[in-house]
C-alpha cells in the first residue's frame, strides 16, 4: 500500500514546451515528484525554473506536453483546475493584498460564508490564526498585511499556501528574505508537511540548503531538462557544473591588495528609526562586508549613507571632507555609487531601453550642457554591456525583458558608468545564478584593485567572508563587532544574533 | 512639527473658507424682518446676458432696499445644478425667485415645489410648460427671432443662400429661435438652408463650426446665428477667410459687442433684448403679486431690432 | 530566390543570412517606427475615407483651417503628454486656459499696459498654477488626477475673479496677430504650434531634463535611487503644462477676440485622449510629443469631415467617443504584440 | 500604548472628511437660520439623493483602482432611454424602469470589457462610453427633451414613503447595498484585492478581470438608478442633465478617502457626496452669490483632501502607498 503510494508520483511533467515571444523558456522539460520528498528545482537565472512554476499553477498555459496528477493525464489544466487537484504556490514576490487583514488574505478565493452570501469574518479569523499558529507564527490576523515586516509577509504568504491543505506545495525561493531563526522554523514546517506525505518542490540559490532540506534535486539550464539526482549521492559542486555547464573550481576568488586612506567614515549615524548610533569607515581598495540578520539596520545603513533616507543626527566624510547633508545627485556628484538591496524598486526602469538604464546616472556628469549626444551615450552603454557581458547586448531591448542576473548586471552597470570611488552594494548576488556571481565578484576585485572602497552587504555568510577585507556585523542598529579577514563563520553568526 | 503647522493652516484655511461664505450673509442681508429677500436664477455664467439681469435685479433691489441673491449653475446650462439652486432658495425662504429656466418642463417640478412652500417664482427670458408661475416677463424666442429672420430676408431681397447656427437644441431657448428661423424661411422658397449646425450658444464652437462650414460650403450670402457669441464667433471666422464683406450675419440677444459690431458694420442685424428690465419687472410683478394685485401672466419685454440704420440710438448702450 | 532546383550552398548561405537578417528584422528599433507609422497610416486612411465623400476636405484651404483649429489643442496636449510621460495626468489644464485668457484679456481690456505685458502676465499665471499643481503632487504626494482637479477649481476661481462673467473683447491688432495673423501665407498659431512641438521633441529626446522626465515616469523610486531630483522634475513637468495651457488660452482668446468663462472647459478631454490615441501611456514612461499631434489631428480632423459630410453635431460626440476608444484598443492591441 | 492604537484605528476607520464636513455643518448652523432645518435637511439629502447614488456605484470602481468618467452619460442616456420607452412605445412604467436600469448595466458592461478585457486605461474607456453615450441621448431626440410624462412617474422623484422622501430612500438602499457588497461579501473582497494587488485574485484561482467587468457593471446599474431619480424629479429627460455628475462623483469617493486603488468604504463615499453637497447647499442657503462660491469651494475641496491625506499619513507611519 504504503509502497505503491511511494512509487506512484503525485505530479509529472512530460516533455512540457512553453515559448515566450523571442524565447523558448521551456524545452521539453520533465519533471517529478513523488509525495512525501523535498524535491528541489535549481538552476541560473532565466533557466526556466519560475515559467515551470507558473506553468504548473496553471498562470502559464504551456504550449505542448502532458501534466499527470497521480497517473491520469490533465487535460484542461488552468489555476482552477491547479488549485483544486492541491497545487499550493508560495511565489517569490509577495502576493498579498497591501491593505487588507491577514486573514482575508490567507482565505483569499476561498472565503468563509455564512448563509451562501455573507462572509463569516468570526470564522475567517479564527482559522486563520489556527493556522498561523501551526506554523508556529503568532499575528493578530486582523492588522492589514502592510503593516507587517517582510519576514512576517513571507509568514502569511506560506500559511496562505498551507491553508489549501495541499498536497503539492512549491515553495519559490522561499527564504530569500527571511533571518535565520525565519529559516529555521520554515525548514521545521517543510519536515512536518514532508512527514504527512505532501510532495513539496522546492526553489532556491542557496546551495547549502539544498543539503539541508533536499531528498532529491533537479537541475534545468536555459529551459532545458538536465538531470535528477538524488541529493544523498551527488556532490554540490556537481549540481553547480550541471547548473553552468562548466566547471566552477572557486567561488570566492579574491586577490587582496594594501588598502589605501579612508574614503568613507560614518560617526554615531542615527535615523530615529532602526539606525542606533553606527560608525565605519571603508578605505581605498578594500572590499568591507556587513554582515548582519535581515531588519538588522544594514540596508536604511546603505540608503542613509547615499542620501534616499534622512538622518537624525551623525556625520557622514567623504575622502576626508565631512558631508553636510547627503542627498543621492550629491552623493552621486561626490562619486558614491548605491546598488539597492530592491533591485527591481530602486534600480531598474523595466520600460526603457537597456541603453537609457545604463547612462540614466552618468548623463549629467558626461554632457554638462544638459543636451544628450546620442551616439555618446550610446557608445557608452555598449562599453558596458561588453564590459559586464549583459546579455541580450541589444541596447535597445527594455530591460523588463532580461533575465535576473543581467538586470542586476545593469544597475552595476549604470553605476560603474560614473565611475564612483566608494561603492555600496546591497546585497549585490541575491538571487542570482551561479554564473553571474561569479562574474559579479570577479568585477568587485577588479574594482577594489582599481583603487575603489566597496562596502558590501551580504546575507550569505560564505559570501561574506570570501569577499570582504573586513567584516562588521550589525545588530539592532549598531555595529556589534569588528572582524578581520578569515574569521570563523559561527563567531560571525553569533555576534550577528546578538551573543556576546 | 512642520506637518502639525501646515494641519492647523488648513483647518484655518478651511474654516475661513467656509466661513467667508458663512459670513457674507451678515452684514447685506441679516434676516431681519421687513426686509424682503429676493433671487435670480440665471443659466450659466459664460454670457453677459445673464449678468446683465443680474445687474437690473441687483439695482432694483438696491433702491428698494431689498435683498438680493444672484445665483446660477456652475455647469452653464445644466438643469439638475439649477433645480438643486432651487430648492435650496425654497430652504432659504427667499420671498420671490426669478428664474430663467434652463428647460421649459424639467424646471416645472421645482417650480412645484416653491409654489408649495409658499414662494412666488417669477420665470424670465424663457417661458415654462407648467408650474403656477406669477408671471413670465421677457422677450418672446420666437416672435423675436422671427424679427431678425424677416429683416435678414429683407436684406437679403428674399433669394439666397443661408447658413443656420442653431443654439442648444437641448434647451427650449434652442428650440424656440430654431422654430422661428423656420417658420419664417418657410415662407420664402427662394432662401435656401445649405448648411446647419448646433453651436452650442458659445463663441468659441461658434467659431469652428463656422470656419469647416467655411470649407464644406463654397458660396453662402447670409449666417443666421441663434445668438450674439455664435454670430461673433462667426465673425470671426469669416472676417480670417476675408468673407466677411459679403456675407450677412445676424445675431440675437444685443449684447454690447454685438451691438459695436452692428456699429461698425461687421453684424448686419441683432435683436436688442432688455435682460435688465425683464428681471426687474419680474421682480416688481411678484410685490404686486403679494400685494394681491392681479399680474397678467405674460408680460413681454419690449424687443427692437438694432441695425445700421437705428444704431445710432444705442451710442448709451455701446458706450456704457 | 535563384530559379535553379538544386540549390547550390551558396544560395543556400544566401537564404540563411536572409532569415537572419529577417530575424534581427522584426525586432524592437524597427517595429516600434513601424507603430508610429500605424497611428499615422490610421490617420491618412481617415483623411481619405473623407476626402472621398468630399472633396472639400482636400482642398489646402480646408487643410490649413484643420491645421489652425488642432494648434491650439495640439499645444496643451504637448503640456499634457509632458505630464503624462511623469506617469501624471492633468486635469487643470481646461480651466489654466481659462485663466491664462482671462489674465490677458484683463491686461489688454481693463488697463493700458502694452500686450506684451498682456502675454506675459497669462503665461506667468499659467505656469504659476502650475507650479501649484506641481508641488501639490511633488511636495504633498496628492495623486496626480486629485491634486490637478482640485487647481481646475482653484483656476475656475481666479478666472471669475478676475472677470466675473462679462467677457472682455476687442483686442489690439497686435494681440490678435497671434491668433489670426498670417506668416508666409501660413496662419501665425501654427507656426508656434510647430515651434513648440520641435522644442519640446527637441527637450524630451535629447536633454538630460528630458530622460529625467522619462526616467522619472518609468520608475520613480529608481529615479530618486539615480540622483534623479523627482521633485523638480514632476513640479517643472506640471510647470510647463500650465505654462502651454495658458498659451494656448492666449490664442484662442486672440483668435476669437473674446474671452469667456467656458472658453477652455471643452478642451481638456482632448487634451487627455489625444495623446493617448496617439501612443503615450498613461502608466507613463513611454510616448512622445509626436502622440500628441496625431492625437489630436485624429480628432480634429474627425470632427472637421463629420461636418464636411454634414454629420449633425448631435451625433458627433457619439462617432468621437467610439473612435477615441478603438484608437486606444488598436494602440494598445498592437504594443502588446511586440 | 494599546488607547493609543486604539485612538489610532478609530481615526483611521473614520474618514477624517467627517470632520470637515461636521465643522462646515456648524459653521453654516451660526451663519444661517435655514441651514440646520428640517425642511433643508431633507432637501439636502433629495437633491443629494442622485449624486450620493452615483457615487455608490462609483466608489466600487475607484476601489478596483480605475476612474469612472462615464456615469454622468450613463445617468442621462439612462433617462433617456426611459422617457423614449414611456413616450414613443408607451410602455407600462415598470417596464420603463428596467429599460433605464438595463441600459445603465449595459454601459458598466461596455467600461468592464473596455478595461479587462482589451486593456484600454479606465480613464480614456469610459471616457469614450461618456461621449458615446451623451451622443446617443442627445442624437435620439434631435437633441430634444422629453416630458409631459404620466403623474406616477413622479413618484421616485417627487413622492415619498412615510414622509420620507422616495429618492432619499432609494439612496438609502443605494447606500446599503454598497456598504453591504464591499464589506461582508466576496465581491467586495475580490475588488478590494484586485485594487490592492490583482496578481493575487488570479493566483488564487478567481477570474480577476470577469469581477472588474462585475465592478463597472454594478457602477452603471447605480447610473441608471440615478437616471430614474433625476428624470422623475424632473419629470423630464434632458439630454445633458447629468452633464459634469461623473466629476462630482469621483470628488466624492476621493474626499471619501479612496485616494488610491485598493482604499475606500461605501461610509467615506456618502460622506464625501454629503459634502459636496452640503457645501453647495449651505453656500447658497447663506447666501453667497455664486462667483464667490467658485473661489471657496476650490480651496475647500483640496484643502480637506490635502487634509484627511495628511492625517491617514500621519497615523499610519508607513508609505501609505503600501508595498
Amino acid at each position: 500500500m504504503k509502497a505503491d503510494r511511494e512509487n506512484r508520483p503525485l505530479l509529472q511533467l512530460l516533455g512540457i514546451n512553453k515559448a515566450f515571444p523571442g524565447v523558448q523558456a521551456l524545452k521539453k522539460v520533465d519533471f517529478e515528484l513523488r509525495p512525501g520528498e523535498v524535491h528541489v528545482l535549481v538552476g541560473e537565472n532565466g533557466a526556466g525554473k519560475s515559467t515551470l512554476m507558473k506553468v504548473i499553477a496553471g498562470a502559464h498555459t504551456k504550449d505542448s506536453g502532458r501534466i499527470l496528477i497521480d497517473g491520469q493525464e490533465q487535460r484542461q489544466w488552468g489555476p482552477r483546475v491547479s488549485r483544486s487537484k492541491g497545487v499550493a504556490m508560495v511565489y517569490q514576490e509577495f502576493t498579498l493584498v497591501p491593505f487588507r487583514s491577514v486573514a482575508e488574505n490567507i482565505f483569499l478565493g476561498r472565503e468563509k460564508l455564512k448563509t451562501r452570501v455573507f462572509l463569516d469574518k468570526v470564522k475567517m479569523y479564527r482559522e486563520a490564526s489556527d493556522q498561523l499558529v501551526s506554523i508556529g507564527i503568532d499575528l493578530d490576523v486582523r492588522l492589514p498585511v502592510m503593516d507587517l515586516g517582510v519576514g512576517e509577509q513571507q509568514m502569511v504568504e506560506i500559511a496562505k499556501a498551507l491553508a489549501l491543505n495541499g498536497r503539492i506545495l512549491v515553495l519559490d525561493e522561499p527564504t530569500s528574505a527571511l533571518t535565520v531563526p525565519e529559516i529555521e522554523l520554515l525548514f521545521q514546517v517543510i519536515r512536518r508537511l514532508r512527514s504527512k506525505g505532501v510532495g513539496i518542490i522546492y526553489i532556491s540559490h542557496r546551495m547549502e540548503e539544498i543539503a539541508q532540506i533536499g531528498d532529491r534535486v533537479t537541475v534545468l539550464r536555459d529551459g532545458e531538462y538536465i538531470g535528477t539526482r538524488n541529493v544523498s549521492e551527488v556532490q554540490l559542486d556537481q549540481i553547480v557544473v550541471m547548473m553552468v555547464g562548466r566547471e566552477i573550481n572557486n567561488l570566492f576568488s579574491r586577490s587582496f591588495c594594501e588598502p589605501g586612506d579612508v574614503a568613507l567614515r560614518v560617526k554615531g549615524l542615527r535615523d530615529g528609526r532602526r539606525l542606533k548610533d553606527v560608525s565605519l569607515e571603508v578605505r581605498h581598495g578594500e572590499v568591507v562586508g556587513l554582515a548582519g540578520l535581515i531588519g538588522s539596520g544594514r540596508t536604511e545603513l546603505a540608503r542613509a549613507v547615499f542620501g534616499l533616507d534622512t538622518l537624525l543626527s551623525g556625520s557622514i566624510e567623504l575622502f576626508g571632507k565631512s558631508v553636510a547633508k547627503s542627498n543621492p545627485p550629491g552623493s552621486l556628484a561626490l562619486g558614491v555609487g548605491l546598488l539597492p538591496e530592491d533591485r527591481k524598486r530602486d534600480g531598474l526602469f523595466p520600460i526603457l531601453p537597456l541603453k537609457h538604464n545604463v547612462s540614466i546616472c552618468s548623463l549629467r556628469s558626461m554632457f554638462r550642457s544638459g543636451f544628450i549626444n546620442p551616439k555618446v551615450e550610446q557608445s557608452l552603454a555598449k562599453e558596458y554591456i561588453d564590459k559586464l557581458q549583459i546579455q541580450p547586448s541589444d541596447i535597445e531591448r527594455q530591460v523588463k525583458y532580461l533575465s535576473g542576473g543581467n538586470q542586476q548586471k545593469v544597475v552595476i552597470a549604470k553605476w560603474l558608468a560614473v565611475g564612483p570611488k566608494v561603492l555600496i552594494f546591497d546585497e549585490p548576488t541575491r538571487g542570482i545564478d551561479v554564473g553571474a556571481k561569479t562574474e559579479i565578484h570577479c568585477l568587485m576585485n577588479q574594482l577594489v584593485n582599481a583603487g575603489h572602497a566597496i562596502l558590501m552587504i551580504s546575507s550569505e555568510l560564505p559570501e561574506i567572508l570570501g569577499m570582504s577585507d573586513r567584516i562588521y556585523v550589525m545588530y539592532e542598529g549598531r555595529i556589534v563587532a569588528e572582524y578581520p579577514q578569515g574569521t570563523g563563520a559561527e563567531l560571525i553568526m553569533r555576534s550577528a544574533m546578538g551573543f556576546n | 512639527m512642520k506637518k502639525k503647522i501646515f494641519l492647523a493652516l488648513l483647518i484655518t484655511l478651511i474654516v475661513m473658507a467656509v466661513y467667508a461664505g458663512g459670513g457674507k450673509e451678515a452684514e447685506p442681508t441679516g434676516e431681519g424682518e421687513g426686509t424682503l429677500t429676493f433671487a435670480l436664477i440665471t443659466k450659466a455664467l459664460n454670457n453677459p446676458f445673464w449678468e446683465r439681469m443680474g445687474n437690473g435685479a441687483r439695482e432694483l433691489c438696491e433702491e428698494r432696499g431689498w435683498n438680493f441673491l444672484y445665483l446660477a449653475p456652475t455647469k452653464a446650462m445644466n438643469l439638475e445644478e439649477q433645480n438643486r439652486l432651487m430648492d435650496d432658495l425654497i430652504a432659504k425662504k427667499v420671498d420671490g425667485i426669478v428664474l430663467a429656466p434652463v428647460d421649459s418642463a424639467g424646471v416645472v417640478p421645482a417650480i412645484e415645489r416653491a409654489t408649495q412652500a409658499g414662494i412666488p417664482v417669477a420665470v424670465s427670458a424663457t417661458g415654462v410648460y407648467g408650474g403656477d408661475i406669477v408671471t413670465y416677463t421677457g422677450t418672446d424666442n420666437y416672435e423675436g427671432m422671427k424679427l431678425v429672420v424677416e429683416h435678414m430676408v429683407e436684406v437679403l431681397g428674399g433669394k439666397g443662400r443661408v447658413i443656420v447656427l442653431d443654439g442648444l437644441l437641448a434647451a427650449t431657448v434652442g428650440q424656440d429661435r430654431r422654430k422661428g428661423v423656420d417658420d419664417v424661411l418657410a415662407k420664402y422658397p427662394a432662401i435656401e438652408i445649405v448648411a446647419r449646425q448646433d453651436a452650442m450658444m458659445q463663441r468659441a464652437s461658434g467659431m469652428q463650426v463656422m470656419e469647416n462650414l467655411i470649407q464644406a460650403v463654397a458660396e453662402f450670402d447670409a449666417v443666421i446665428a441663434a445668438n450674439d457669441e455664435e454670430a461673433l464667433g462667426a465673425i470671426e471666422a469669416l472676417d480670417a477667410a476675408g468673407m466677411l464683406d459679403r456675407v450677412m450675419v445676424s445675431g440675437f440677444d444685443g449684447n454690447r459687442d454685438a451691438l459695436t459690431a452692428v456699429r461698425d458694420g461687421r453684424m448686419v442685424v441683432t435683436l436688442i433684448q432688455q435682460p435688465e428690465k425683464m428681471a426687474a419687472d419680474a421682480i416688481l410683478a411678484i410685490i404686486d403679486h403679494m400685494n394681491g394685485k392681479e399680474v397678467p401672466k405674460r408680460l413681454p419685454t419690449e424687443m427692437i431690432l438694432a441695425s445700421k440704420r437705428n444704431i445710432d440710438q444705442f451710442k448709451d448702450k455701446i458706450d456704457g | 530566390m535563384p530559379v535553379n532546383n538544386q540549390p547550390s550552398a551558396n544560395s543556400k548561405r544566401y537564404i540563411l543570412s536572409l532569415i537572419r537578417v529577417c530575424r534581427e528584422f522584426d525586432r524592437a528599433r524597427v517595429r516600434q517606427i513601424a507603430f508610429r507609422f500605424f497611428r499615422v497610416l490610421g490617420l491618412l486612411l481617415l483623411c481619405a475615407i473623407i476626402t472621398v465623400s468630399n472633396r472639400n476636405f482636400i482642398r489646402l484651404a480646408n487643410l490649413i483651417n484643420i491645421l489652425r483649429q488642432a494648434s491650439a489643442q495640439i499645444i496643451i496636449s504637448i503640456g499634457m503628454t509632458v505630464v503624462l510621460l511623469t506617469g501624471g495626468i492633468d486635469l487643470s489644464v481646461g480651466s489654466v486656459m481659462t485663466v491664462g485668457s482671462a489674465v490677458s484679456g484683463f491686461f489688454l481690456t481693463q488697463t493700458g499696459l502694452p500686450w506684451p505685458i498682456a502675454l506675459l502676465a497669462a503665461l506667468g499665471a499659467g505656469t504659476a498654477l502650475g507650479l501649484i499643481g506641481g508641488i501639490l503632487v511633488a511636495k504633498v504626494k496628492l495623486p496626480p488626477p486629485i491634486a490637478t482637479y482640485g487647481m481646475l477649481w482653484i483656476g475656475k476661481g481666479v478666472s471669475f475673479g478676475i472677470m466675473g462673467s462679462t467677457p472682455f473683447f476687442g483686442f489690439c491688432n497686435e494681440f490678435r496677430y497671434l491668433g489670426k495673423g498670417y506668416l508666409f501665407g501660413i496662419p501665425f498659431p501654427i507656426w508656434i504650434m510647430a515651434v513648440l512641438v520641435t522644442i519640446t521633441f527637441l527637450f524630451l529626446k535629447y536633454t538630460t531634463m528630458g530622460r529625467s522626465v522619462y526616467a522619472t515616469g518609468a520608475n520613480q523610486f529608481a529615479a530618486k535611487a539615480s540622483g534623479i531630483r523627482v521633485d523638480r522634475v514632476l513640479i517643472s513637468a506640471y510647470a510647463i503644462s500650465g505654462f502651454l495651457a495658458a498659451l494656448g488660452g492666449v490664442i484662442l482668446c486672440a483668435r476669437l477676440n473674446a474671452v469667456d468663462q467656458d472658453i477652455g472647459a471643452p478642451f481638456l478631454l482632448p487634451a487627455i485622449a489625444g495623446p493617448v490615441m496617439g501612443g503615450t501611456s498613461m502608466e507613463g514612461g513611454q510616448g512622445g510629443v509626436g502622440s500628441s499631434v496625431i492625437g489630436a489631428l485624429i480628432m480634429i480632423v474627425l470632427t472637421n469631415g463629420m461636418n464636411l459630410l454634414g454629420i449633425s453635431s448631435l451625433w458627433q460626440q457619439f462617432v468621437i467617443g467610439l473612435v477615441v476608444v478603438l484608437a486606444v484598443w488598436l494602440d494598445v492591441a498592437i504594443k502588446k504584440r511586440s | 500604548m494599546v488607547n493609543r492604537s486604539k485612538f489610532r484605528a478609530f481615526f483611521l476607520r473614520v474618514p477624517t472628511v467627517a470632520w470637515v464636513l461636521l465643522l462646515m455643518i456648524i459653521v453654516f448652523t451660526i451663519s444661517s437660520p435655514h441651514f440646520f432645518t428640517l425642511h433643508n435637511i431633507s432637501n439636502i439629502l433629495s437633491q443629494g439623493s442622485i449624486l450620493i447614488i452615483l457615487s455608490m456605484g462609483v466608489i466600487v470602481v475607484k476601489i478596483t483602482g480605475g476612474i469612472e468618467l462615464s456615469v454622468g452619460g450613463v445617468m442621462t442616456l439612462a433617462g433617456m432611454s426611459m422617457a423614449a420607452a414611456l413616450m414613443k412605445f408607451d410602455w407600462p412604467i415598470p417596464l420603463c424602469l428596467i429599460v433605464a436600469l438595463l441600459v445603465g448595466t449595459f454601459f458598466g458592461f461596455l467600461n468592464g470589457i473596455f478595461v479587462a478585457k482589451m486593456g484600454i486605461p479606465s480613464f480614456i474607456a469610459t471616457l469614450g462610453c461618456q461621449g458615446m453615450a451623451f451622443g446617443i441621448a442627445t442624437g435620439m431626440n434631435d437633441g430634444r427633451v422629453f416630458s409631459g410624462f404620466p403623474r406616477q412617474m413622479g413618484y421616485f422623484g417627487g413622492g415619498s414613503i412615510l414622509s420620507i422622501p422616495v429618492p432619499v430612500c432609494l439612496s438609502a438602499i443605494a447606500f446599503l447595498s454598497s456598504f453591504i457588497l464591499l464589506g461582508y461579501t466576496r465581491f467586495g473582497v475580490y475588488v478590494y484585492a484586485i485594487g490592492g494587488n490583482e496578481e493575487s485574485l488570479v493566483l488564487s484561482g478567481k477570474a480577476a478581470w470577469w469581477h472588474k467587468v462585475k465592478a463597472y457593471m454594478y457602477s452603471g446599474f447605480m447610473a441608471g438608478l440615478a437616471g430614474i431619480v433625476v428624470t422623475s424629479r424632473n419629470m423630464t429627460s434632458q439630454p445633458m442633465v447629468g452633464f459634469g455628475m461623473e466629476f462630482e462623483a469621483f470628488a466624492a469617493v476621493v474626499l471619501g478617502g479612496s485616494f488610491i486603488a485598493g482604499r475606500g468604504s461605501a461610509i467615506g463615499a456618502i460622506i464625501g457626496a454629503l459634502f459636496i453637497i452640503v457645501l453647495r447647499n449651505g453656500l447658497n442657503v447663506t447666501g453667497v452669490p455664486t462667483y464667490l462660491q467658485l473661489a471657496i469651494i476650490g480651496p475647500a475641496l483640496i484643502g480637506s483632501i490635502v487634509l484627511s491625506i495628511l492625517v491617514e499619513r500621519g497615523l499610519r507611519n508607513r508609505s501609505y502607498a503600501g508595498k
